[in-house]
């Protein structure tokens, strides 16, 4: 019980975090169709922004200004090099992203060094919020629970309460015909792809001291925000959000739950030893598999439900 | 060693020899050529005064050769059937744990196999895991599979470093490929011998899947890509060609992963990581997946980066970063691309009245890269280089970063060379459309 | 070789520099350097001096083998590695496979913190020297260290041959002298993959474990500690790396007194013993660096290749190595020390240090830093060898 | 309402339009006529400004040349091109939602409007547009650029694959349009309908005008009947 | 004498809406049969179902008396039934010869070979040559389809689907857009190329419809209305008024 409650929470944060960085990629990825390699990269710039700028002004400010920064970042990208490379089709858009990635990562790592950066959690937020069975319950964590869902309405309401996602994926077909429509479809990419950014930018502000603020965490992070966009499937926002929750609270409960299909098969009264084939593979812990359940999810869910979770069309 | 260079070129004949024996001669020799300057090349790098050759040539050579196969074998699945997989890797890094494995059960007596035939094991390993994923991928197409294949890679990769016995966890496989069996006698004691043995795999692969490309299963294989709803209506199923494609090119990668454990002796999770797949598709981009032999020359380009640049930059990454934005922005065809972009003119017979505007542009280009790059390693060493002790130098001299001249050369040599380079730019873009509106007026678009 | 001909002797130095890693590789680097320097400025070797050469090797074994591939093609007679045992263990085998086929262009494999066990018994070689105490010796240490009243104590360690080794060694000693101690967890986690530790911090606190051991190093250490001062659940760490860079900030003040760290050194040990040369020289590099001279034992490294490079009369790394081997040193703190001849293993002094408030030297700017609680003398530190070497013909 | 003279327009290096010259007033149905290739959708394209038109354009007195599509459109323009360009992912609903230039604001014609003049696109409202047969999608294209209330539409081949029956419907429908004062330039190949809907005609060849005039003078002349028009 | 296609009770619903409401129709070999019907009366999706695009919702479908339930498109093709597309489909980055010889291998036991090289196959390449003759784009032999003008294109449309020599051949409005001499060259082609073959074809161009058919089977709203010779359809009041309109009369 105690176990279970702790895990909760801490599975909810991290799924929480993860939204917050997967629902910059829904918009990018699932309406403008960009196979986006650098929206981690966008969340590193966040975070060295913001421990940046908070060393100057503060954290606060950071949590404003940082993301609009990358925002800004996001936009001239779209602006003057991926309008430019759209044409050549996805694959190039994707390469084109993926170089963005790398020049990033280097030009952080030239501009804030290898190692870490003390990156650290505002005081004014530095206090335990409550304890549960002994186990202190960091403010911090509370208020990033609160500016994801806070995200999340943003961006709902964004998406119904305008045409703009219409009128992205009618564009991704025939931009023209849209023009002639009268939408004005190269500022709305431009929009789009801002905002995913700047999302994923705010990630960074709030995940760079939660975790580490480090060269490699867009590296790190980048592959799993895939598979919770792809998983709860492209279109669809609330299955982003599903599929972010689930992600975060599988990995955490992986870690408790110390069995193995080896015990599984004890309950069946069936022995596994060093012998029997395979016996690496059936007696290695829940634990250690934790971190390669979503990806076991994400094939699955594509080979049986090509549209993901939620998704509105086949990925 | 001389063994495989000759015992190569019937390989060529009786297989190329199938449509019509008319131009045989004609279709073998740039083969040959290419085969006998791969080996030639080595001797450039040898170091007279102690009779060796330089390890790190041949390793940077090898490594090359290996790649290649594995860059081409991607392609089969993206240039040829249009799936992108992110995770081809994971066949390439199989085969290798399995070469790896074999050549230990070689050498533990536990079985026989002459080094020579390794790759071929490491081939089979490939298939069977191409066969295995294939399953599951080819179940699906375009983003799906994309996304399939990176969820596969990173499945691998993770078991890569959870399960000792076939991976060797962080550790990794390492072996000897001294075990004393060799059709030809040869101990593979030395780098040489090493990189004779890869270049005669790189070449048989390599001409195989080039042969493959004018089989039914490739020629459908580019149908599907290009329109699979019809493909069905012609007969195929869309499913069986791109899982034959995905599972041949699986054996392909499996011998280049041989080739590397033959190479490295060690093979470790990073040869089934992301990463790795990551420069299967760059080579493919860069040299330009629309061609058979773009790849090829994209792996060159970036086996040149990764293991040439990044021991004299830090910044290497940053480069082929912005290699990697210059390609797609402005030569989405790749290497190949640009050379196809001249074909119309030089089968007009007017390709020589390009040098000059060449060598114009490329002075100032020369120049403007100069300029970046002084900037770049500036930045990067006054960051990391100083951490790590070096001394920066331009050429043989060496200047202090600290001081402001460096700097202004750097940024002006960027800035002059760049407006120059526009300058010229101009100049170039007329000769060239005048050259290709003569070569329209030829009628030798096409 | 050109190395000589240039007028210094080179020494290949191959660790993380960039990736999660790098925080340690970087810190080692800057302290050798530090350390070279001093080296030099005593006359360095053969009238030449140490110039190190570093090569990043991302913590992959890969990597690691293409630096040594540069090295032996510049003659450079040594490579030294700290970080990861596994690249340890291939590199070990390449330097091998190396010498024996390249007579001509030999290397020597200085081991500078690659500690697994292994290394300098089934595994060991003649070409490679290890100056640094095994797992097996850091265990028995953290065994004898572990107090009375403790009888709950929980494992977590990096999954790779460091950590087993760690997790095998440390379970083998605390069953040989303390029966009485029940091992409520035992878990390995990917290397430097974790970012968020607290589910783990919330299993051993339902494990009801008093006392932490882990081999944790680089971010594995520090998020790991972080995470468990973070959820102020009441538990003792024992490590074997919190002390080396970036620890102490992520211990921070609320860890005070509750770390534990088995280490050759802290910079509080000098004026413990008072030794004012070592103090001062120790003190010099804390006035430059913002982080601790965790590593000023590497000094005795650069000793032992210094006098054993004199003493064989020429770079050539086979004279050097069987210079080193048995060779005997007093190192800077006035202790006595071997590199035994049968595994090559470096026998010396040991402390373990206590993480708290109040130390003449504070750690990271955190206020609090390290006092040592026990030193180990070489003599209580050695183990028995498994290792049979093979030598080659003279 | 529309005036165009001296427009050219190139594809790369092809000069298809060379210098077309051709005016609509209030109200007015004009055919634009011709061969396959002549560049009748190259003209409408190089109005909308789809392709870069050189030449002077004008739309109610004031110059468009050279605008972004967009901007065209909010001058009142609509174009309904002759491959469908339906947007195949969304809903007919939807298609028809893009067709409005601002959220909810309504001009002439209403959802109701279309659903009355094509039932099945009614029926349909829901399904996916890219499931809809040939001739409705041909239909929604049509209702999708009304639905912006222009004053003039370009109509691009409006009964390609539509069945007889319907032709005569989609007839109607242009006197319908006409009637709420909106001009239309039309493009066809069915002469039967263009000489008996459209007021006047233009005979387009080689990329420029060559015949103005009211159907019944086309009738008349039968030189300009064999030359341009028939095969 | 047996049919080459024959349909019982077909019927398909998308959802709720019944898009085929039970439409029964026999063809015999060799017969020559047009099906029009108002837009939307369900003449493409009748096509998708009998060539397997979409699966049945009850009813049977037989292709020389062999049941085609739940057979995929490719496997009803290599039971000999070929068809074209409405909306051209073809392999944009292939060549036009390629395009033809794609629409070979199959029928002539090619499968997923990867040890034959095309180059190598004369009899193969000359039969392809032979087609793309036929269809009088010899000179457009090497260029890639994409490039081809729309004309064209159908042309192409056409020969890939008659390219493997299907015995029963269905063409979804092969002329749609084509001028009016591009039309009457097409007819004459499909003429040829069906000659002693199954054809069932979809046009709107009531010039082409009665210039071709032997039957015609008039389709509205998913029912079959009427279906007869050209000339007692062109007299059926009904097909007048819910199809021809005025036009024809
Ligand atoms: N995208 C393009 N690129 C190059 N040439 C083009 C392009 N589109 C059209 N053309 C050429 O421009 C000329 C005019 O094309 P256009 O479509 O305006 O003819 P049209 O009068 O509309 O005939 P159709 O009956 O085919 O619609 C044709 O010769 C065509 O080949
Ligand atoms: N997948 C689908 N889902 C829902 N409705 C569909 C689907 N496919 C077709 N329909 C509907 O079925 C009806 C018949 O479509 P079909 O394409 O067969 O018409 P058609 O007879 O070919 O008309 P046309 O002559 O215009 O091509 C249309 O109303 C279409 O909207
Ligand atoms: C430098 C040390 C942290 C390396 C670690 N002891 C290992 O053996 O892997
Ligand atoms: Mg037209
Ligand atoms: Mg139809």
């Amino acid at each position: 019980m105690e176990v279970f409650l702790v895990s909760l929470l801490n599975g909810l944060v991290y799924g929480m975090l993860l939204f917050m960085l997967a629902s910059g990629l829904t918009l990018i990825l699932s309406m403008m169709g960009v196979l986006n390699f650098a929206h981690a990269s966008a969340y590193m710039l966040g975070a060295y922004f913001a421990f940046t700028i908070s060393q100057y002004i503060g954290f606060w400010p950071a949590l404003v200004l940082a993301p609009l920064l990358c925002g800004t970042i996001g936009a001239a990208i779209e602006m003057y090099g991926l309008r430019r490379v759209h044409r050549n089709g996805h694959i190039a858009e994707l390469l084109f992203t993926f170089g963005l990635a790398l020049i990033i990562e280097k030009v952080v790592q030239m501009t804030w060094g290898l190692i870490p950066v003390p990156y650290r959690i505002p005081a004014g937020l530095d206090f335990p919020l409550f304890t549960v069975y002994g186990t202190q319950f960091p403010a911090y964590r509370a208020f990033m629970l609160l500016i994801s869902a806070l995200m999340f309405g943003a961006i709902w309401l964004g998406l119904t309460r305008t045409r703009i996602g219409l009128v992205i994926q009618a564009a991704l077909h025939h931009p023209e015909m849209v023009g002639a429509l009268g939408h004005n479809v190269p500022r709305v990419f431009t929009t789009v792809f801002a905002a995913g950014t700047a999302l994923a930018g705010l990630a960074g502000v709030i995940g760079g001291n939660y975790h580490v603020t480090e060269p490699a965490m867009a590296f790190t992070m980048g592959p799993i925000v895939f598979v919770v966009v792809v998983f709860g499937g492209l279109g669809s926002l609330t299955g982003c959000f599903i599929a972010s929750l689930l992600m975060g609270l599988i990995q955490t409960f992986a870690v408790v739950l110390d069995y193995s299909v080896a015990d599984l098969l004890k309950w069946f009264g069936f022995t596994v030893t060093s012998a029997t084939p395979f016996h690496e593979v059936l007696t290695v812990p829940l634990p250690r598999i934790g971190a390669l359940l979503p990806y076991v999810l994400l094939v699955l869910i594509l080979v049986f439900r090509p549209r993901g979770l939620m998704g509105t069309r086949d990925t | 060693m001389s063994a495989d260079a000759t015992q190569r070129a019937p390989q060529g004949r009786t297989l190329s020899a199938a449509p019509g024996s008319a131009g045989l001669a004609r279709r073998a020799w740039p083969w040959l050529v290419a085969i006998v300057a791969a080996l030639l090349l080595p001797w450039l790098f040898f170091d007279w005064s102690t009779h060796r050759h330089s390890g790190f040539a041949l390793t940077m050579l090898s490594e090359i050769g290996l790649m290649a196969i594995f860059a081409l074998s991607f392609n089969m699945q993206m240039g040829q059937a249009g799936l992108l997989s992110f995770g081809h890797a994971i066949l390439f890094g199989l085969g290798g744990y399995c070469a790896a494995h074999t050549m230990n059960a070689v050498k533990a007596g536990a079985m026989w196999l002459p080094v020579e035939l390794v790759p071929l094991v490491g081939g089979l390993g490939g298939l069977l895991f191409g066969v295995l994923f294939g399953y599951v991928a080819t179940k699906q197409r375009a983003t799906a599979f994309a996304m399939i294949t990176m969820g596969l890679g990173e499945l691998v990769a993770a078991c890569a470093l959870m399960f000792m016995g076939f991976f060797g966890g962080e550790g990794g496989i390492s072996t000897d490929r001294v075990i004393g069996i060799s059709l030809f006698g040869v101990s593979y004691s030395s780098s040489w011998q090493v990189y004779c043995l890869v270049v005669a795999w790189t070449a048989i692969a390599v001409l195989l899947m080039r042969l493959q490309t004018q089989t039914p299963l490739g020629r459908m294989a580019n149908a599907t890509r290009d329109n699979f709803e019809r493909a069905q209506f012609v007969g195929y199923d869309p499913r069986m060609v791109r899982f034959c494609q995905f599972a041949l090119s699986g054996f392909f990668a499996g011998i280049g992963g041989g080739l590397y454990a033959i190479v490295y002796e060690i093979v470790t999770f990073d040869t089934v990581a992301a990463a790795k797949s990551a420069t299967a598709l760059l080579a493919a981009y860069i040299g330009g997946a629309g061609g058979f032999f773009g790849p090829f020359l994209g792996t060159i380009v970036v086996v040149l980066l990764q293991s040439g640049v990044s021991l004299l930059s830090n910044a290497w990454l940053l480069y082929v970063g912005v290699l990697f934005i210059v390609m797609v922005m402005y030569a989405p065809g790749g290497l190949v691309g640009i050379i196809a972009q001249h074909a119309p003119i030089a089968r007009a017979g007017r390709l020589r009245e390009l040098i000059v505007p060449y060598v114009r542009i490329l002075l100032p280009g020369a120049f403007s890269v100069f300029g970046f790059v002084l900037l770049v390693e500036l930045a990067s060493f006054t960051t990391i280089g100083a951490a790590q002790g070096k001394a920066f130098k331009i050429g043989p001299q060496a200047v202090d970063p600290a001081t402001a001249f460096p700097w202004l050369l750097g940024a002006a040599a960027l800035i002059g060379g760049g407006l120059w380079l526009r300058l010229e730019a101009r100049g170039f873009r007329a000769r060239w459309d005048a050259l290709m509106a003569d070569a329209k007026a030829k009628g030798v678009m096409l | 070789g050109p190395a000589t001909a240039q007028g210094t002797i080179k020494i290949a130095y191959t660790d993380p520099l960039s990736g999660p890693f790098a925080q340690v590789g970087d810190a080692n680097l800057k302290q050798m350097q530090y350390i070279l320097d001093y080296i030099n400025s005593k006359g360095g070797a053969l009238g030449k001096k140490f110039e190190l050469v570093p090569f990043d090797n991302k913590s992959q074994p890969s990597d690691a083998l293409i630096a040594l591939k540069s090295a032996t093609d510049q003659n450079i007679p040594f490579i030294m590695q700290c970080s990861g045992s596994n690249i340890a263990a291939a590199l070990i085998e390449a330097v091998d496979k190396h010498n024996s086929r390249n007579p001509e262009s030999r290397i020597i494999y200085v081991n500078c913190g690659a500690v697994a066990t292994e290394l300098t018994n089934e595994k060991c070689s003649f070409w490679h020297f290890r100056f640094d105490a095994h797992v097996a010796m850091k265990a028995e240490v953290m065994a004898r260290a572990l107090p009375k009243e403790v009888t709950k104590v929980y494992l977590l360690n990096q999954d790779y041959l460091f950590g087993q080794s760690v997790q095998r060694d440390v379970k083998a000693f605390l069953a040989k002298l303390r029966p009485d101690v029940q091992v409520v967890g035992d878990e390995l986690i990917p290397l430097g993959k974790i970012k968020d530790f607290a589910p783990y911090i919330t299993k051993i606190k339902a494990s009801g474990a008093q006392v932490l051991i882990t081999g944790n190093w680089g971010p594995d250490m520090n998020l790991l500690i972080k995470a468990g001062i973070d959820s102020g659940i009441d538990l003792r760490y024992y490590t074997l790396y919190a002390h080396i860079a970036g620890g102490a900030v992520a211990i921070g003040p609320g860890g005070d007194g509750k770390v534990r760290s088995v280490m050759s050194f802290n910079e509080n040990v000098a004026p413990e013993i008072g030794n004012k040369e070592a103090e001062e020289w120790t003190k010099a590099f804390r006035d430059k660096y913002p982080f601790d001279f965790y590593a000023a034992g590497f000094r005795t490294i650069f000793e032992y290749l210094q006098e054993a490079t004199n003493k064989a009369g020429s770079a050539d790394p086979l004279k050097i190595a069987l210079a080193l081997e048995g060779l005997k040193h007093k190192d800077f703190l006035g202790y006595e020390t071997v590199m035994r001849k049968d595994d090559h293993q470096l026998i010396s002094e040991y402390f373990v240090g206590t993480f708290k408030k109040g130390v003449k030297y504070d750690s990271e700017k955190t206020g609090l830093g390290w006092a040592t609680e026990a030193t180990i003398l070489a003599k209580d530190l050695e183990q028995p060898t498994s290792c049979k070497m093979t030598r080659p013909a003279k | 309402m529309l005036e165009v003279s001296g427009l050219h327009a190139y594809y790369g290096k092809s000069h298809i339009l060379q210098g077309v010259d051709l005016a609509i007033g209030e109200g007015e149905i004009v055919s634009l006529l011709g061969r396959n290739g002549v560049g009748r959708s190259t003209t409408c394209k190089a109005i909308m400004g789809l392709v870069r038109p050189e030449g002077d354009v004008r739309f109610k007195g004031r110059p468009i040349a050279g605008l972004r599509s967009d901007q065209i459109a909010h001058a009142g323009l609509g174009y309904v091109p002759e491959d469908r360009q339906i947007f195949a992912g969304l809903t007919v609903k939807q298609n028809l939602e893009l067709g409005l230039k601002r959220a909810g604001k309504f001009g002439r014609w209403t959802f109701d409007d279309m659903f009355r003049l094509f039932p099945n696109l009614g029926e349909r409202q829901d399904n996916q547009a890219g499931v809809l047969s040939g001739g409705e999608q041909q239909m929604l294209t049509m209702c999708r650029t009304l639905m912006g209330d222009p004053d003039l539409v370009i109509i691009d081949e409006p009964t390609e694959g539509l069945a007889p029956k319907l032709v005569e419907q989609v007839a109607r429908l242009l006197d319908e349009i006409a009637r709420r004062g909106i001009s239309i330039l039309l493009v066809e190949q069915k002469l039967t309908i263009a000489l008996k809907i459209s007021k006047r005609l233009y005979v387009m060849g080689h990329g420029r005008i060559v015949f103005e005039g009211t159907p019944a003078e086309l009738g008349a002349d039968a030189a300009v009947r064999k030359e341009w028009l028939e095969v | 004498m047996s049919n080459a296609i024959s349909l019982r009770g077909v019927t398909k619903s998308f959802g709720r809406t019944e898009i085929i409401r039970g439409v029964d129709l026999d063809i015999p070999h060799g017969q020559r049969h047009a099906m029009i019907g108002p837009n939307g009366a369900g003449k493409t999706t009748l096509f998708n179902l009998i060539s397997g695009r979409f699966s049945l919702t009850s009813g049977t479908i037989e292709l020389n008396g062999r049941s085609i339930d739940g057979l995929a498109p490719h496997e009803i093709n290599r039971l000999g039934l070929s068809r074209s597309f409405q909306i051209t489909s073809i392999f944009p980055r292939l060549t036009v010869f390629e395009n033809i010889r794609c629409g070979l291998l199959w029928a002539r036991g090619y499968r997923y070979s990867f040890w034959h090289l095309l180059g190598g196959q004369r009899a193969l390449n000359e039969e392809a040559d032979r087609l793309i003759e036929r269809l009088n784009l010899e000179d457009r032999r090497n260029v890639p389809a994409g490039l081809l003008s729309y004309a064209e294109q159908r042309a192409l449309e056409v020969g890939i689907t008659v390219a493997g020599g299907a015995e029963i051949i269905l063409l979804d409005e092969p002329t749609a857009g084509m001028s009016h001499s591009e039309t009457e060259y097409a007819v004459a082609l499909i003429r040829a190329v069906t000659e002693g073959k199954t054809l069932l074809i979809v046009e709107h161009d009531m010039s082409v419809v009665f210039g071709l058919a032997d039957v015609i089977t008039v389709l509205v709203y998913g029912e079959v209305i009427a279906s007869d010779v050209p000339a007692r359809i062109r007299g059926d009041k009904a097909v007048q008024e819910a199809y021809l309109g005025t036009e024809a009369a």
